[in-house]
């Protein structure tokens, strides 16, 4: 089963990432969980793929596999061309300053013991890049983020607030100049106010550079800003995928629909959102057979239980697992206004 | 001698009183296979339950009847005869007769039993000329054989008892002594009630008799004053009798000759060679050692106690000349020896004190160096007494009479000659001592051999022996024997 | 009973701490109607909690509170510590962030949420237990009976928010105190438990507080909204007015911040220059100068006061924006 | 809240630090210092303390200064605690480390020893070792240090499980760092604090262990002075000299009291709210 | 997908033969090592025996007679052979079976055990929930002060003072030794009490200052501040809430305090002249007694597993997180 269909246009070049399959599983007390189920995507140069769902569906676990922190249990991850997963650690080694990245917790993922000078040096002196070259290029990553090296180079974690403490990471992955940066919840434990400047500064670092990003995040605001595609994930599987407005304007699956009604607008005059889902995400340990959604589905019939269903398109760049998708059900298809206008977006 | 102490005789019906011991009998109770007959050890629990053919006066080694009625040698010393008392029996019912006593000493003579005390025996060959006679034939003469009987074989067990099961018996000991074992709870209490068919009517004089087992001596005199118990044996330190006294405790007490002695072993360097044993015994104030390592007690000035008859009258033992030490210490550190050595002591106070004061005052010296090594029992006994791999160490060897505790220290062979001491002139002097019957000639040999000794110093006696035992006023009839323990069936608990 | 439910005149919670005296409550006044709800917005660290602690009487032990509470006319502050807990017992109820360590790991859900009114009504062990059927019935625990055995890891997250809800409304308060009680929680959950809560609060007429940081929360539910900074609020209004037509450059700001689900694609997000105040500052002045567009020289010397307007709607800013930020 | 513990430190913390910098100094400088040598007799036994100058604690049992055993007494104490604590906080805070990076079959081993030596009766392994070594400050060093790993590798692992799940170890290995690096650099000197304070506390212990020994007469052999060692001579003579006893007795309280203060303190400045791990 | 379902027995199960496997390899190097170590040590048991006039040629002879001259794995899995079949073997020394040796002393240990946890949980819970209630009150500062000073002092200290106060001085209690079950409960608690309390001296600190720490933390939890906020009183807050989750961490500690007292309480019973395991071993590893020193290493480690396995269990007792479902 491939999640990609066989692309319309010849390419001449291959995507940047492209993951076929991905497993990963936890051994945990009481069972085992299957985190990451059968996840593919492929995610092309200079392209943002958001990846939004609820939290504990897999979206960190599917994000670190990419890079093999650690390595999944089965499926591809290719890169460049280049399959990761049959990577000796060593080759891995090689190839990580090219696969950077920006964690939720920006604190967590600094030593706190560490300058910040050292912190952002880090990277290039274990690539064994020469001393001479590594000074300039950590200055020139922390005036990237917006940080004044003279001033902050000396000084640990612990005396910066979240956003700077994020912009350090970022400047961190920066400074190795990778190709593909995996943005794990950056702006999750920021302030509002704050998180717009990091938001505004990945978009900036992201067009300067021509980096990809796969950018991970429970915030679906969020994610419709920074994306050029966006994977929507529930219970450790791909329910639907495709272009961003799209994805956002037409749903295609009753998961979808449902999370984009619950997102709190901020705004008192916003319509009445659709009817609620009615109980919680399922325990990982004991998925519902057949398609996962279905205990809150409501359209779930008899086959959703006995038939998981696979990616299937349902427009130009845009696949939904769902045994009926909205888009081919009348009802609901009015019911989600859709935006004709970018549906001809296509990866870009 | 001792006295018996406290006022009124015991009233007996109901009394109970409690010994406290140092030590557990931790490998049972079998006269043949012990070899610690010390008064904190197993010597009183075997006195109680077997009770004593004869028994020696713990001060001057006098022979005195117990369940025997007599011992006596024939002329040349070789042929003894022991005469039983009429209608004694174990409390199992055999008959104690010649036969038993005979059955007894074979089985210890026997290799097979592995008795550590078959060397007193050996070549020894016994006949029963009657139900109540022994006659028991030595290799060589001896005129002291009857102190080894009292003080070494003196236990005797019912041989019904022992032919069932020797392992048995060890842990359940059938004797004719004033008690028998009823309850023994190990590393804790013995508990033995009268035998009333002890040989002698109206004795033992208490109903119940118990042991207990406190490791701590401190804590030994500490039971008897806070009234856990009647009677207690701190070991070896005097000190303790001092403060047992001190508290408004009673000491029955025998003062002894001989004691602690530190043994130099003469076969190997450096203690192989005179001027090192002169050095080290010149370089010492006796005086002070004992009463720095033991507080009350007295240096000794012969081999011999104070109330020994062969006591020399005068010190004989070496006096401190410092000067003199240094001197023979330069001479062995010119030679190109100088004098080191370890001293090997086993851990308890007295021992560890004396160890530390011979390092402390020797490393005063120069050209010598001394190290202390504290070994526990175990190691002592193998590294010590049986690979004889030390140099300078100590034991106890009490002499109430030089039969035969100075014969197995001294002589070539000895038992307890673990210096590997071997003087013919020294030998030769503790054989006339021992072949003799006479009076004046055993003062004369025995005299030869204290100046021998003083002159080769294979050992130094540290400190004047006394054997004691601490008890409450209410315990009486206390009566020592042999190395100072009791004799059980006079005691008596006043008031009760 | 008439007059307001809940009136708070000058309330300040100051806290000393290792960096200096935090003024995380500094001087708000706050008035609730019955059957009201009131939003209460505002970043991490403005004093959100600090207030509706000390509200409660559940202040930091070293803190130093000033100000008046007035409940149904009770006033709050004029009471002994022993009576006052027990009259916030009977007559408040808090519902917390995190619902999983508002909950005793170890003690079975019925007892926690029966305990109170055993407590503060001598209810009877079966009545309590009862009662707490009942209660978990309400908040939309299926199989009550059962459950009220369960330990509160056997819940899912939006159950166990339930339970906490059902634990604040044991004794029947007249006020409902909701500190990001959704925070924690999916946001199809979220969902769930907004409706739970703005729901029980119209149909027993209680009035409810609910603290959130997040604007889109408020937006939708509360009649009244109260914007934080600071320690202060800085605007407060009824919900449209305050979302409609922000006065304070700082709610202004923050609405423009958010990235919103009809904007197109990578629209540039309007930045909010800085980051929030330390409270444990004394700068004078305005708190939000030093990150404002529009602040003058007024701005850094003098603490604006909130100012009213009609309609209710107030606000602290002496550069007010004109409004209509969407 | 947390800070509660520093503040009441106070004197008492200045009180402690101040006594075993003296006693630190004292040890290390026992040999300048104009002290009759430990083993040498200075007067009678059981001279009375301020009986004559200089030796103004009195002798001991045998004659010797105990002044001068109780600073090289110290110097032996100190030794054997501080040497054992190092040795278990070195080779438990490896152990406990290694086992949280590594896990899997590596963390079974690494339990299955430390387990065994939790079950491992103490008693067998100081007597044993000694019996097979000799006696003496480094094999009680060495034995007391093996005895005591096992609670340093618990908190070590803990410790290091807390920053293994800290992402900055992550983040490193995404940037590239081998297990070297992560362990030494990313790992190890996070978990050196905690560690650190906690050996404090164990030194405190050390001492008593090794009171406890030499009072059951397995500790340092005599003549060296340990403290545990005096008191158990002293013992012997408790009714006639009570200060044997109480002399080297009011050392140890002290020097205990006093790691205790600061081992505490320190952990409450590094782990507020840690309790005691074991 | 039932990937998950199948799993979840099949793990159950293998995590606990984990769990079997890890304390079996636990025992088997313990006695490994201890046995080991004491064939590591010089001489053999026949020098104990046989005594100070034993010649070497007879020592030998008795070590071919008990096979103390076997190579040292022989004697080793004929040991495990034996533990096999329950059979321990024979004290070198008494001759006695090394299991009834053992069996007669361990409820003396066990008893001064139990008492020695029972009195520092009396004295800790107390002190400890109201001294961690109020941080730097004169209570906490009282009982804080008082637990350092406790626990510095070595038990040997504490044991002669408290003979000295408590069975010298006033009689109260006897100085030493222990009176059975069988000699009535009163004489027995009253032997059992001061080698108890002075064992207790240096735990009860350890006890409390563990629950004091786990007091404060509790209180600082959220629930805690809801049930305050809920006008419950403060007592059935302290002892309700706070005192149930705490006490986890403190019943884990009492568990290894016990196992830790059952195997080492050594200077406490030489001091009190008690028959128990300490003494048992003090006497026996000097002797070289194999067969006893090899069942005390079985019976500790056994202890220490059985401890660990209670602590597991006492878990899924007082802790409802970690009940099956
Ligand atoms: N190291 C781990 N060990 C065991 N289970 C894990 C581990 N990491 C993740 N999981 C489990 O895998 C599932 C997916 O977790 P993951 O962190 O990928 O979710 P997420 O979508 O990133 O959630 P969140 O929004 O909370 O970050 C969860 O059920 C989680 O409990
Ligand atoms: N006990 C305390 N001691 C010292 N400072 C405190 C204490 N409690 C809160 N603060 C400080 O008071 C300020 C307000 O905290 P508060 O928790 O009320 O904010 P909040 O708005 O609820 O934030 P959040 O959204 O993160 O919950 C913060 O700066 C915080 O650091
Ligand atoms: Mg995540
Ligand atoms: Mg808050």
């Amino acid at each position: 089963m491939t999640s990609e269909p066989p692309t319309p246009l010849p390419r001449p070049e291959p995507p940047l990432l492209r993951v076929e399959n991905l497993v990963k599983r936890f051994r945990v007390p009481g069972g085992v969980i299957e985190a990451v189920s059968r996840v593919g995507f492929t995610l092309g140069r200079a392209q943002t793929l958001g990846l939004v769902g609820e939290s504990g569906c897999g979206k960190s676990t599917t994000g670190r596999a990419v890079l093999q922190l650690p390595p999944p249990d089965a499926g591809s991850v290719r890169f460049r061309g280049e399959e990761l997963t049959a990577l000796s650690r060593r080759d891995m080694r090689r190839v990580r300053p090219s696969l950077q990245i920006v964690w939720q917790d920006p604190r967590s993922a600094l030593n706190p013991g560490r300058r910040v000078r050292d912190l952002v040096a880090e990277g290039p002196v274990i690539a064994g890049r020469p001393r001479a070259e590594i000074a300039g290029r950590v200055d020139a990553a922390l005036a990237e983020v917006g940080l004044n090296p003279a001033e902050v180079g000396d000084r640990r974690p612990h005396e910066f607030s979240g956003g700077q403490c994020q912009r350090i990471a970022i400047a961190r992955a920066l400074v190795l100049e990778p190709d593909l940066l995996v943005c794990d919840e950056p702006v999750a434990s920021l302030d509002v106010s704050v998180q717009a400047q990091v938001i505004n500064l990945l978009q900036d670092v992201k067009a300067r550079h021509g980096l990809s990003l796969l950018f991970i995040s429970h915030d679906l605001g969020v994610v419709r800003n920074v994306s050029d595609r966006v994977a929507v994930m529930y219970l450790g599987r791909i329910v639907e995928i495709g272009d961003v407005d799209s994805v956002y304007g037409a749903p295609a699956h009753p998961y979808t629909r449902a999370l984009l009604d619950a997102v709190p607008v901020p705004d008192p005059l916003a319509p009445p959102p659709g009817p609620p889902l009615k109980g919680e995400v399922p325990s990982p340990l004991r998925p519902p057979s057949g398609c996962r959604f279905r205990t809150r589905c409501p359209l779930a019939q008899p086959v959703c239980a006995e038939q998981a269903p696979d990616l299937r398109p349902v427009g130009d760049d845009h696949q939904v697992a769902c045994h009926f998708s909205l888009k081919e059900s009348p009802v609901s298809r009015s019911s989600a206004p859709s935006r004709t206008a970018v549906q001809d977006g296509g990866p870009r | 001698g001792t006295q018996p102490q406290g006022d009124t005789p015991a009233t007996g019906s109901g009394s109970a009183a409690t010994v406290v011991l140092g030590v557990e009998a931790v490998r049972g109770l079998d006269p043949a296979h012990l070899f610690n007959l010390t008064p904190s050890g197993d010597a009183n629990r075997l006195s109680a339950i077997f009770g004593v053919l004869f028994w020696s006066d713990t001060s001057t080694g006098k022979v005195n009847p117990g369940i025997g009625e007599s011992l006596t040698a024939d002329d040349d010393g070789v042929e003894w005869t022991m005469k039983l008392r009429e209608g004694v029996t174990f409390t199992d019912g055999t008959p104690l007769d010649a036969e038993a006593v005979k059955f007894n000493y074979e089985r210890i003579a026997d290799p097979d039993t592995k008795s550590p005390l078959a060397p007193l025996l050996e070549g020894v060959t016994f006949e029963a000329v009657g139900p109540r006679t022994l006659v028991i034939k030595l290799k060589e003469a001896n005129h002291a054989f009857d102190r080894v009987i009292a003080t070494n074989l003196t236990h005797i067990g019912s041989p019904t008892a022992i032919k069932k099961d020797a392992a048995a018996f060890a842990q359940n000991p059938v004797g004719a002594g004033p008690f028998t074992l009823q309850d023994w709870v190990r590393d804790d209490h013995m508990t033995l009630a009268r035998n009333p068919g002890y040989f002698e009517q109206g004795k033992p004089l208490l109903d119940t008799l118990t042991f207990k087992v406190i490791a701590d001596p401190a804590q030994r005199i500490n039971a008897v004053a806070s009234g856990q118990a009647q009677a207690a044996v701190p070991g070896s330190d005097l000190s303790f009798m001092a403060r047992a006294e001190g508290s408004g405790l009673k000491a029955a007490k025998a003062p002894a000759g001989g004691g602690p002695m530190l043994i130099f072993n003469t076969a190997k360097p450096p203690f192989d060679d005179l001027r090192a044993r002169q050095a080290v015994v010149l370089a010492l104030d006796t005086k002070e050692l004992a009463q720095v390592v033991d507080p009350g007690s007295t240096p000794p000035d012969s081999l011999y106690g104070t109330s020994s008859p062969f006591h020399p009258g005068t010190g004989v033992m070496p006096e401190q000349d410092t000067a003199r030490a240094q001197e023979l210490l330069d001479e062995l550190a010119a030679a190109g020896e100088p004098l080191k050595f370890t001293i090997s002591m086993p851990a308890s106070g007295f021992f560890r004190r004396t160890s530390e004061y011979l390092q402390s005052r020797l490393s005063t010296l120069k050209n010598l160096q001394v190290e202390i090594e504290v070994l526990d029992n175990a190691s002592l006994d193998r590294q010590v007494f049986t690979n004889r791999d030390f140099a300078l160490s100590a034991q106890i060897v009490p002499v109430a009479d030089p039969e035969p505790n100075l014969y197995k220290l001294l002589h070539s062979g000895g038992q307890t000659n673990y210096m590997g001491y071997r003087n013919p002139d020294v030998d030769a002097a503790l054989d006339m001592g021992r072949g003799s019957s006479d009076e004046g000639a055993r003062r004369e040999a025995y005299a030869e051999v204290e100046r021998l000794v003083v002159a080769d110093l294979p050992v130094l006696p540290i400190r004047q022996q006394v054997a004691y035992t601490v008890h409450s006023d209410k315990l009486s009839g206390l009566t020592l024997h042999g190395d100072g323990c009791l004799l059980y069936d006079r005691l008596g608990l006043a008031g009760s | 009973m008439k007059g307001p439910l809940l009136v708070v005149e000058d309330l300040r919670c100051h806290i000393p701490s290792a960096r200096g005296t935090v003024r995380a409550v500094d001087g708000v006044s706050l008035t609730l109607a019955r059957g009201q709800v009131l939003g209460l917005v505002g970043e991490s660290g403005c004093g959100k909690s600090t207030l509706v602690r000390t509200l409660v009487g559940a202040a930091p032990a070293r803190a130093s509170v000033s100000g008046a509470i007035t409940v149904s006319g009770a006033s709050l502050t004029d009471m002994p510590y022993e009576a006052r807990r027990a009259f916030v017992g009977r007559h408040v109820g808090m519902v917390f962030q995190d619902p999983m360590s508002a909950l005793n790991p170890v003690v079975p859900v019925g007892r926690q949420i029966g305990e109170a009114v055993r407590h503060h009504h001598g209810l009877s062990r079966a009545a309590a237990r009862a009662r707490a059927a009942d209660l978990l019935e309400q908040v939309g625990v299926p199989d009550p009976g059962r459950r009220l055995r369960h330990y509160p890891h056997q819940f899912s997250g939006g159950l166990r928010q339930r339970i906490t809800i059902a634990m604040a409304l044991s004794c029947d308060p007249e006020l409902l105190i909701a500190d990001e009680a959704t925070t924690a929680l999916d946001v199809t959950v979220q969902r769930q438990i907004l409706d739970l809560l703005t729901g029980l609060a119209r149909d027993r007429g209680m009035g409810l507080i609910m603290v959130s940081h997040d604007l889109g929360v408020i937006a939708g539910r509360a009649d009244e909204t109260a914007v934080m900074y600071a320690g202060r609020i800085v605007e407060r209004g009824p919900t449209r007015e305050v979302f409609g037509r922000a006065r304070h450059r700082y709610t202004d700001a923050l609405l423009g911040a958010i990235p919103r689900l009809d904007a197109p694609p990578h629209t540039r997000l309007r930045v909010i220059p800085g980051a929030p105040p330390d409270l444990a500052g004394t700068a004078p002045g305005c708190a939000f100068a030093p990150r404002c567009p529009a602040r003058g020289e007024r701005c850094e010397s003098e603490s604006p006061p909130l100012q009213g307007e009609s309609g209710g709607h107030a606000h602290a800013c002496f550069h007010p924006a004109e409004g209509e930020t969407t | 809240m947390t800070n509660t513990p520093t503040r009441r430190g106070g004197t008492a913390l200045w009180l402690a630090s101040g006594w075993l910098g003296l006693l630190g100094l004292l040890a290390l400088g026992v040999g300048l210092l104009p002290l009759p040598a430990p083993d040498a007799p200075v007067g009678g036994p059981n001279l009375p303390p301020f009986a004559s100058f200089p030796e103004i604690l009195g002798t001991d049992g045998i004659g010797r200064s105990v002044l001068s055993r109780l600073i090289h007494g110290a110097r032996i104490s100190l030794t054997v605690s501080i040497g054992a604590t190092l040795l278990a906080a070195v080779l438990g805070g490896l152990l406990g480390v290694l086992a949280a990076y590594l896990r899997g079959f590596a963390e079974s081993v690494i339990g299955v020893v430390l387990d065994a030596i939790l079950a491992f009766p103490p008693l067998l392994l100081l007597l044993a070792l000694a019996a097979v070594v000799r006696p003496g400050v480094g094999t009680l060093v060495a034995s007391l240090g093996l005895l005591f790993v096992p609670p340093f590798a618990r908190l070590a692992k803990a410790a290091a499980l807390a920053r293994l799940n800290r992402e900055y170890v992550v983040a490193a290995e995404a940037l590239g760092a081998g297990h070297g690096r992560l362990l030494f650099r990313e790992l190890m000197p996070g978990c050196v604090p905690p560690v650190a304070s906690y050996a404090v506390v164990m030194a405190a212990l050390m001492i008593m262990v090794e009171g406890a020994l030499s009072f059951l007469g397995v500790g340092i052999p005599p003549p060296a002075p340990s403290w545990g060692a005096m008191i158990a001579a002293g013992k012997d003579f408790l009714a006639m000299s009570p200060q044997l006893v109480l002399v080297p007795c009011a050392a140890m309280f002290l020097t205990v009291l006093s790691f205790n203060t600061v081992g505490e303190h320190l952990r409450a400045r590094v782990d507020p709210g840690a309790g005691d791990a074991r | 997908m039932t990937a998950g379902a199948l799993a979840a027995p099949r793990v159950r199960l293998g995590r606990s033969a984990r769990r079997a496997a890890h304390l079996l390899a636990v025992l088997l190097l313990v006695t490994l090592a201890a046995a080991a170590l004491v064939d590591l040590m010089p001489g053999s048991p026949s020098a104990a025996i046989l005594g100070p006039t034993a010649t070497p040629e007879q020592l030998a002879a008795m070590d071919a007679e008990y096979g103390f001259d076997r190579p040292f794995p022989v004697r080793y899995l004929d040991w495990v052979g034996g533990l096999l079949t329950g059979d321990l073997g024979r004290s070198v020394q008494s001759g006695q079976p090394v299991l009834g040796t053992i069996l007669e002393r361990l409820p003396v240990t066990l008893e001064i055990a139990l008492l020695a946890v029972g009195i520092s949980l009396l004295v800790a819970v107390p002190l400890g929930v109201y001294s961690g209630a109020r941080v730097g009150g004169p209570l906490d500062r009282v009982v804080t002060a008082g637990a350092s000073a406790l626990m510095s002092i070595p038990v040997f200290v504490a044991g002669v003072v408290l003979i000295y106060l408590l069975a010298l001085t006033t009689g109260w209690f006897p100085v030493s030794g222990w009176a059975p079950l069988s000699a009535g409960l009163a004489e027995n608690l009253r032997f059992a009490f001061l080698p108890a309390v002075a064992l207790a001296v240096g735990e009860t600190p350890t006890l409390l200052r563990l629950l004091r720490g786990d007091v404060v933390a509790t209180l600082r939890e959220d629930f805690v501040r809801t049930a305050a906020t809920r006008g419950l009183p403060r007592r059935y807050i302290l002892f309700r809430h706070v005192l149930r989750p705490s006490a986890l961490p403190l019943v884990t500690m009492a568990a290894v305090v016990f196992g830790r007292l059952l195997a080492g309480s050594v200077v406490v019973e030489s001091l009190f002249a008690l028959p128990g395991l300490g003494g048992l071993a003090l006497q026996s590893i000097p002797a070289k007694d194999i067969p006893v020193i090899q069942g005390l290493v079985v019976l500790v480690a056994i202890t220490y597993v059985v401890v660990n396995m209670l602590v597991d269990l006492g878990y899924t007792v007082l802790d409802p997180r970690t009940r099956a479902r």
